[in-house]
């Protein structure tokens, strides 16, 4: 027992002499303090002068001192928690290497929310500057991507009131957007899975400042229509709903139909989007659109002289006939535009592998005449609290 | 530089140290040889000499000579 | 003359060969290329043609349970072959340790710390590994159990963390590519992940079991590292859909976009260290596997001397083998399967059927 | 240069005791006979024991017309002075007619052991350093002019403390007596509880000086024999001076004594070290220390407490997990909020991540002195907590660590967040008393591997722990066997129903494998109203 035992005292002693070598070389290479870095929560990118320069404006979150003896100038609580710096240069990086110069703390990209894109950028093309989003490291997948309807720049430097640092507030605005549906709210995967594919185009949802009363706000409202990887039209935000409609994933969505007796409000739900694309024998394609869902009638106006078992189909009816409606008007923008946003193109592939190589390249001529032929029955399951509205009298 | 040395001089003293004291010569011509093997390529490796890796020339002589490849 | 005494159960011999298996479930980038969407059906079939391969490891350890594949083959080939073809396995294992040796750095230095050099990370791993071997086959294989368990626990974590990323339409362009694709990427993994069992033939005599019910636990184990490979690549599949092929590590990005609500996102370094651990366990058993292999040709009594020296030059072979990443992935799918199956498939059916013509386990006894 | 001279010290150090053993003063003492002069044989206790006051010699005359005279020979304060006056005195005096019928040559000293002296436990010694033996442990030694036997006669009867409940392992629920200092105490109170025959106390003395009572209690085919052997042998190896107390035999007989895991456990309730043993574990009691050892102790029993066993399993099982849980976050907490901080701050949601930024804003330290510096101050504070009287300490450990975190956050020192980690590794350190060597230094390892090296070196940190785990025995058997699972997994990380753990752990006990029958509890067999 006395022998080996000095062997492994020699043995421990030089794995603790390797190990601290190693450690104390250890220059603490990827070891960066939290008040060495400046925390980047958005980046906006704007075209600039010469045209293959772009204009980056990143908002930087700006920590005040909470602890300790600084407290007393950060009581007032008036100055803005950010900060919003800018570089114009070739490539996204070198404009943050040339921010940095300006900024004494390294940039950190982990916890960017948003990438907004300025109109002109949008239009002038997207896909050589996606490039940076997916190589480099700091990069996350899940980031949200927006097209100002304007300058990125404005976007990035408005102080919204609830949430002080405005891409943050940005993030809050859409999570509050998918309660009515996932497909409102597009991150860099989906917007990067549509650029792949060949036929279909990428879409993603347009943020502008509004003026409140005495604040300003932002609104995400629209969506940026991309053919390849330029922007070439709008969709406003009643073509939205036929968007919606048609991609399915709704959690729930609210209806507004006015019709001449009168007047209804409902919130649908529970719906369940089918959506099967059809080759013809003939080889016209179309497809076919299943949409079934439950409504909660919430308000009525109007509707005199009538009990609520006439209102029910009557409004049941005028429900189906504005989703089919809205989303024939968005089919018709997007055909206008030869923009295919609904993926059907992909639908196709998937399902008709072996037609869709000659459809492939015929799909830009096929995709303006495809029809949609669809099948939506919502109906109305709760009236809601009361029965018969004030004004009806019970008709036997 | 200087830590490859250090590093490779802290093995020798671990191994064959008890090697030399117990006189087992066999097994310390056959862990030397593996050792100096080793001092040689990590020298090598550090002075920036391209050493060719063999997966490499075994690739390419199956793609070559015996057309095996994807 | 049996070097490394120790022996290990047979519920720890099964789980150290599902762990062995899973612990390359994240390094999917070979395949991902080749065959996008249909990766999974690639997995299944690699599976389903490794299974008669893992029938023949199965009778081969049934015939010699008493001796590892260095005795073996001096017993079927004879001293002199015999060795040459020993000797080729060693070079086999010792290249396997230092090419996960190099998709752990490569790994660590893609997501965690770009910035720390590679030899840094590779020689503090090692000298855990070296560590561990120093105690031989008990310590090598101990937490295997607890390391596979952890990584299946983590795994339904995982896909119950991206439910909502999920979305099935990503599969359908079903049997979309050529053929040849599928059978190269069949190939390719059934080389990487699945061949590699063959290096369990070196620890049979440790195995505290008779060698008639081997064969039961080493199927169950191989079944839970498929069944673990195919759940990746489906999970990855159906998140990344078409933007798969992309990346060099999908599973890492697929961790990356897991979130359950705002406060439980962002966890991928629980999935990477989870990695690091399972990585671990293999890179130490292929070390052990290469250290053993040696001292058993060389039949010296104890392995003790040769594992520094081997892990140095694992270190060093590692840095030779490929000088990017890149060209890491392009041979991994072109050269390596081919070369591999030369190990893993070729060789153990020839000692079988060698084995059966010269009748050799009985003629063991009389010599 | 100092890492040379620290190995060649200790190889010295272990080079010098591989020497033939030095001449001890054990070696040359010849057994020197007992004179037959009673005159010569008092001389020389006189000239052996010097002028300690405590030693009493009482010369006695006695027989029919008082012809034999005889010695008692005793250390006082040793002795029960009643028992020496009722069993040996008054038998010889007042018994007249000793030696009336014989003459004094077949007097002999075994005749006064059976007929006269009416003591329990006596017996005959030839030689003086049996004689000083017995005399010094507290055992009356009587002597008779003319013969060369003496007789050993045992009165012990000291100071003794009662009973009382130990500090240490406090229960709300379970046996509360606790071992005390007396040997013989102990012994009874584990002979108490294991009644059963094959109960062995195999005793022997260590020390030169302070020939202590070491006694290895095991249960015969329960314990296995390799492990008794194996405690035998490295108990026989101690040329030791002095054994004080339980703690020196635990450092000379433990597995690794540079590990920062104990090997051998010990306890100060009657009611653990019962349960050890019919688990096949050998326990050694030392005279002069209420903590009893257990010979192989495995990693898993330091979460296993006396209460678990007492109290109904699910409540026992959740708190045995709680206790992993408590002794992982000691560990770890401090170490991964330090990588977090320094090296993935991706991983902290990003409001969280603003919090801990507006935190350290202005602080000095990086973080990794920052934690160093509180970890510092806590375990000063547990210190001087413990040496205080118990009132004192308590108030003192709590007040100063509030004080404290709170003036270094105020200064701007420290970062809130890291008050509060520190400030639960510090606590939750506690929960588990027997490994608290291990936890404040394995904490202080993975502080500096993590602020190296961050996430990857806190990975590495934990494989190298488990790989010293894993290479550790404790007397032959696994330290950190508990992972395989095999049938000892019942009772590690879960506590099964006593009625469902029906084995001996695995590889400690012996041939006796079981220890009870599994028995089904009625609710399951027939509904109750049957039962009555």
């Amino acid at each position: 027992m006395k022998k080996n035992f000095t062997t492994s005292v020699n043995r421990i002693i030089s794995v603790i002499l390797c190990l601290s070598i190693t450690l104390l070389t250890t220059g603490c290479w990827d070891s960066k303090e939290i008040d060495t870095i400046s925390i980047v929560t958005g980046i906006g990118i704007d075209t600039s002068q010469n045209p293959d320069e772009i204009n980056l404006t990143a908002q930087i979150g700006k920590t005040q001192p909470s602890g300790g003896a600084l407290q007393q100038d950060s009581a007032g609580g008036d100055n803005d928690s950010f900060l919003v710096m800018e570089a114009t240069s070739k490539g996204i990086l070198s404009a943050f290497e040339s921010m940095n110069t300006k900024n004494s703390r390294t940039p950190f990209l982990q916890h960017n929310q948003v990438i907004i894109f300025g109109k002109e950028q949008a239009e002038k093309g997207v896909q050589s500057y996606i490039d940076v989003f997916l190589r480099y490291y700091q990069m996350r997948m899940e980031v949200w991507f927006l097209v100002a309807d304007s300058k990125a720049k404005d976007i990035l430097t408005v102080k919204t009131q609830p949430e002080k640092n405005s891409a943050i507030s940005l993030s809050e605005i859409l999570r509050d957007e998918t309660n009515i549906s996932e497909s409102l709210r597009i991150n860099l995967k989906d917007f990067v899975s549509r650029l792949i594919e060949p036929t279909s185009s990428a879409i993603a949802p347009i943020v502008s400042v509004q003026k409140g009363i005495d604040t300003t706000f932002l609104a995400v409202d629209g969506m940026a229509i991309f053919k390849k990887d330029k922007m070439v039209g709008q969709l406003t935000s009643k073509q939205i709903d036929g968007y919606i409609w048609t991609m399915g994933r709704i959690k729930e969505i609210p209806l507004e139909i006015s019709l001449d007796p009168g007047y209804g409000n409902m919130q649908a739900f529970n719906i369940k989007c089918s959506m099967k694309p059809i080759i013809q024998k003939d080889g016209v394609i179309s497809v076919s659109l299943q949409i079934r869902g439950q409504m909660v009638l919430d308000e009525i106006k109007g509707f005199d002289s009538m009990n609520l078992n006439e209102i029910v189909p009557l409004l049941q009816r005028a429900a189906n006939e504005k989703v089919h409606q809205d989303i024939m008007n968005c089919l018709s923008e997007a055909q206008r535009l030869n923009s295919d946003i609904f993926g059907f193109g992909t639908a196709f592939h998937r399902n008709y592998p072996k037609e869709w190589k000659s459809l492939k390249n015929k799909w830009d001529q096929l995709f303006p005449k495809l029809k949609i032929n669809t099948d939506i029955k919502l109906e109305i399951i709760n009236p809601g609290k009361i029965g018969a509205s004030l004004n009806m009298e019970d008709k036997k | 530089m200087p830590y490859v040395i250090f590093a490779f001089l802290v093995i020798a003293l671990i191994d064959f140290l008890p090697l030399i004291k117990q006189k087992k010569y066999k097994e310390l011509f056959c862990v030397g040889a593996f050792f100096i093997t080793g001092v040689v390529l990590s020298i090598l490796y550090v002075s920036g000499v391209v050493i060719p890796s063999p997966m490499v020339l075994l690739g390419d002589f199956l793609k070559k000579v015996l057309h095996l490849s994807y | 003359m049996q070097i490394d005494k120790g022996k290990i159960t047979a519920v720890q011999f099964m789980f150290s060969v599902a762990c062995y298996m899973q612990a390359s479930s994240l390094l999917t980038a070979f395949f991902v290329g080749i065959t996008k969407q249909d990766s999974w059906i690639v997995v299944i079939l690699a599976f389903l043609v490794c299974l008669p391969f893992l029938f023949i490891f199965i009778s081969i350890m049934r015939n010699f349970p008493d001796k590892n594949l260095i005795q073996i083959n001096t017993l079927v080939f004879g001293p002199v072959v015999g060795n040459i073809i020993s000797a080729m396995y060693i070079w086999y294992f010792l290249t396997l340790t230092s090419l996960n040796l190099r998709d752990l750095s490569d790994f660590v230095h893609q997501t965690i710390m770009p910035k720390t050099p590679s030899i840094v990370i590779m020689f503090l791993f090692l000298l855990v590994c070296a560590w561990a071997v120093r105690f031989g086959i008990g310590v090598v294989t101990r937490y295997n159990t607890l390391f596979s368990i952890i990584q299946i626990v983590i795994l339904a974590l995982a896909v119950v963390f991206t439910a909502n990323l999920i979305d099935f339409q990503n599969f359908l362009p079903m049997f979309d590519q050529p053929a040849m694709e599928y059978v190269h990427g069949t190939h390719v993994v059934s080389t990487i992940p699945f061949g590699e069992v063959v290096v369990f033939l070196m620890i049979t005599p440790n195995i505290k079991l008779p060698p008639k019910k081997i064969s039961k636990f080493f199927l169950w184990g191989f079944v839970i590292g498929g069944i673990v490979l195919v759940v990746v690549i489906l999970r990855d599949t159906a998140v990344l859909g078409n933007v798969l092929g992309l990346f060099s590590l999908p599973s890492f990005e697929t961790q990356r976009m897991a979130s359950l609500m705002e406060a439980l996102s962002r966890l991928e370094i629980m999935f990477a260290s989870v990695l690091i651990i399972l990585l671990f366990a293999k890179v130490t058993f292929l070390y052990y596997v290469t250290v053993l292999s040696l001292a058993q040709i060389f039949k010296f009594e104890t392995f003790k001397p040769f594992i520094l020296s081997i892990g140095a030059l694992a270190i060093v072979y590692a840095f030779i083998l490929y000088s990017s990443s890149m060209q890491h992935v392009e041979s991994g799918t072109n050269a390596t399967p081919i070369l591999w199956t030369l190990f893993e498939f070729v060789l153990p059916m020839l000692t079988l059927l060698i084995a059966k013509m010269r009748k050799l386990p009985q003629t063991e006894e009389v010599v | 240069m100092f890492i040379k001279f620290l190995v060649k010290k200790i190889t010295f150090l272990f080079k010098q005791n591989q020497t033939p053993p030095i001449e001890t003063q054990s070696a040359e003492k010849k057994t020197k006979g007992l004179s037959d002069k009673l005159k010569d044989n008092i001389d020389s206790l006189k000239l052996i024991f010097g002028d300690s006051g405590d030693l009493k010699i009482h010369e006695i005359l006695f027989g029919k017309n008082l012809e034999l005279s005889g010695a008692l020979i005793f250390i006082d304060g040793l002795v029960d002075s009643k028992t020496i006056t009722e069993s040996i005195i008054k038998p010889l005096i007042l018994n007249k007619n000793i030696g009336d019928g014989m003459e004094i040559e077949n007097m002999s000293m075994d005749i006064i052991k059976k007929t006269i002296l009416c003591s329990g436990d006596m017996s005959e010694i030839k030689d003086q350093t049996q004689m000083i033996e017995g005399c010094l442990a507290g055992e009356t030694v009587f002597l008779l002019d003319g013969f060369k036997e003496a007789l050993l006669i045992s009165t012990k009867g000291w100071e003794k403390r009662n009973v009382t409940e130990p500090q240490t392992e406090l229960v709300v629920r379970g046996p509360r007596e606790g071992f005390t200092e007396d040997f013989r105490t102990n012994t009874a109170l584990l002979r108490r509880r294991i009644k059963s025959p094959d109960f062995k106390m195999e005793q022997m003395k260590i020390g030169r000086k302070s020939l202590t009572d070491v006694c290895i209690a095991y249960i015969d085919k329960v314990a296995q024999p390799r492990i008794i052997e194996m405690v035998k042998k490295r108990l026989e190896k101690l040329e030791v001076d002095s054994i004080l107390d339980s703690g020196y035999i635990e450092e000379y007989i433990e597995d690794a004594p540079f590990s920062v895991f104990p090997t051998v456990g010990y306890s100060e309730k009657p009611d653990v070290i019962a349960g050890k043993l019919l688990e096949g574990r050998v326990a050694i009691i030392v005279d002069g220390s209420p903590f009893v050892l257990t010979a192989p102790y495995l990693f898993i029993e330091s979460f296993q407490t006396s209460e678990d066993y007492c109290i109904r399993p699910l409540y026992a099982s959740v708190t045995r997990m709680l206790r992993l849980m408590a002794y992982f976050i000691s560990i770890f907490t401090v170490p991964i909020y330090i990588a977090l901080t320094t090296f993935h701050q991706e991983l902290i949601p990003t409001t969280l991540l603003f919090t801990f930024a507006n935190a350290s804003e202005g602080t000095p330290f990086p973080s990794f002195i920052e934690a160093l510096i509180m970890v510092f101050s806590f375990e000063i504070l547990r210190e001087a907590g413990l040496r205080l009287p118990r009132p004192v300490g308590q108030a003192i450990s709590i007040v100063g660590a509030l004080i404290m975190g709170d003036a270094a956050v105020a200064a701007g020192l420290v970062g809130a967040p890291m008050v509060i980690a520190v400030a639960f590794t510090a606590v939750a350190g506690f929960v588990i008393p027997v490994q608290i060597d291990s936890v404040s230094i394995l904490r202080f390892i993975l502080m500096v591997f993590s602020a190296a090296l961050g996430g990857f070196g806190i990975a590495i940190g934990l494989l190298g722990i488990l790989v010293h785990l894993a290479s550790l025995k404790s007397f032959g058997v696994d330290y950190f066997g508990t992972v395989i699972p095999s049938q000892d997994l019942q009772d590690s990380f879960v506590r099964m129903p006593l009625w469902s753990m029906s084995g001996r752990p695995k590889d400690i006990a012996y041939i006796d494998k079981k220890r009870r029958k599994t028995f089904i509890p009625s609710t399951r067999r027939s509904n109750d109203h049957q039962e009555t």
